[in-house]
């Protein structure tokens, strides 16, 4: 495994569904130079992904003026990930969603891709602007640690 | 900027000479995915097992997931039998994290897919 | 097809060699986006990582300071790319590589990705910053054209 | 930064029984593979063919095939016979625009590069 400490990588794409695909490309690529097994590639593809939806949708509002960042920060054995957007973030976290009462349409079959970002990452952690505009996602992803 | 959806659907039969609707997805499973699911699946014969194909499908993300699952509970009102098959070890993974395995098995081809129905 | 027309997607890479990577990654993600066929796709892989290189190499010097930006702009009908670095850029184009006169000797085994860049996409252009410091390689690959 | 390259040796025999060298490389061939591409060259029987295997070669760039050039040019120098395979469509394209063909044959497989030497 090479080391590669020093500044980040930087990424910024436009508010439209879709673009979360050159963030996927481009956190797969840094995550296969530090030495990423394929699986835990494909973990941080779908993390990336669901925050970029995210910050598209619920925090740009699909505003294709505004642009979402992704800063992408090589550590010795981690790989830090944020995703930031110009909302107002989110309050508290969504529950956890629940298959029966989505399948007996007791809530919504949507809600899924905080959940999914939570269960892919080793840490995710959603962040304010102190000053009330911007919010970003805060993703780590550990070389040695398998999901299951 | 999304990439679409296709949809072609196949009627084959099972090992008992049952008749099986077999609905093969290309491209992305994403929120532009409304019609090639839910749309297809209004025009299938409810009264056959369906098998959903992933075989083809490069890219899904949670919002396509959730067509899946109100495809689901359509299946789940009419009483009908789905399987899916040909999706990636790490797409199973996350089928099986948000719960989808409890009202539909997934397979690793079609063969053990129409075996199942 | 689908036409995005908009913001350009911007990327920010460390100068070291490598790097070029990620930069492959996200173009080759736009490109597939707009919907390039695969063939395509590797030429400008190959034509933003030569870019990319030079960018690392002779302009930045290798210096982990400075970024190599590159900037990708989807057209109707064309992907256009700027390669950026600090350097100050080149003032006539390399000769084009002679093989036999590299077997013998008699030039440089290197000095080949220029060549490659210009032969692997549809226009390619050196630019130095009129002030002197900062220098791109613009580089545009057409949807419809084949290169052969 | 850069992935390493891998480079192992291989010794096969031709259709007439006679010896082959397979240089079979993994990983980059990037600026990093002095040692790997050169390196390795050196060690080998300079009396027998060489085949240079790039089938599991991940990624090439310009200063990589500088350093194919150089080992061609001490083939050259030898009288050796060197012919390579396993290279992508794309990468074969990108050698022919170099005049690497004109030194070296390209082929698509080991056993259609074996016939050759
Ligand atoms: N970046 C964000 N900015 C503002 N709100 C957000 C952001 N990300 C998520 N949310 C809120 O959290 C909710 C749950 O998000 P998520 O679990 O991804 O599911 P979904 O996007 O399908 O609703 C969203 O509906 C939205 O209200
Ligand atoms: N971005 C750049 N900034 C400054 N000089 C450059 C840049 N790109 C290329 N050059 C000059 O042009 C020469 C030829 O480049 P190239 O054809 O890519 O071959 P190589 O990098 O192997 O020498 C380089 O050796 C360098 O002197």
């Amino acid at each position: 495994m090479v080391k590669l400490n020093g500044k980040p990588v930087e990424l910024r794409v436009p508010s439209r569904m879709g673009y979360e695909k050159v963030a996927m490309g481009t956190a797969a690529s840094v995550a296969k130079l530090m030495g990423f097994p394929d699986e835990r590639i494909e973990d941080l593809k779908t993390a990336i992904a669901e925050a970029c939806i995210n910050a598209i949708e619920h925090g740009n509002h699909l505003n294709e003026n505004l642009c979402v960042g992704v800063t992408l920060s090589a550590h010795d054995d981690s790989l830090e990930v944020k995703v930031l957007d110009d909302g107002a973030g989110i309050s508290k976290l969504p529950p956890r969603p629940d298959i029966d009462r989505k399948m007996h349409g007791e809530e919504d079959a949507r809600g899924m891709g905080m959940f999914l970002i939570q269960a892919l990452v080793d840490e995710a952690e959603w962040v304010k602007d102190s000053k009330g505009h911007g919010s970003y996602v805060r993703l780590v992803i550990r070389l040695d640690k398998e999901t299951d | 900027m999304q990439i679409e959806t296709k949809t072609s659907v196949d009627h084959i039969s099972d090992g008992n000479g049952e008749r099986v609707t077999v609905l093969r997805f290309s491209g992305d499973i994403s929120s532009g995915s409304h019609d090639a699911l839910l749309g297809t699946y209004q025009t299938v014969n409810k009264s056959q097992p369906v098998l959903l194909d992933f075989s083809k499908v490069e890219y899904i993300n949670s919002s396509g997931i959730a067509l899946v699952i109100q495809m689901l509970m359509e299946a789940n009102k009419n009483g009908q039998k789905i399987a899916a098959f040909g999706l990636t070890p790490h797409f199973q993974k996350v089928f099986t994290m948000v719960g989808i395995t409890k009202y539909a098995s997934l397979y690793a081809d079609e063969a053990a897919a129409k075996a199942s129905v």
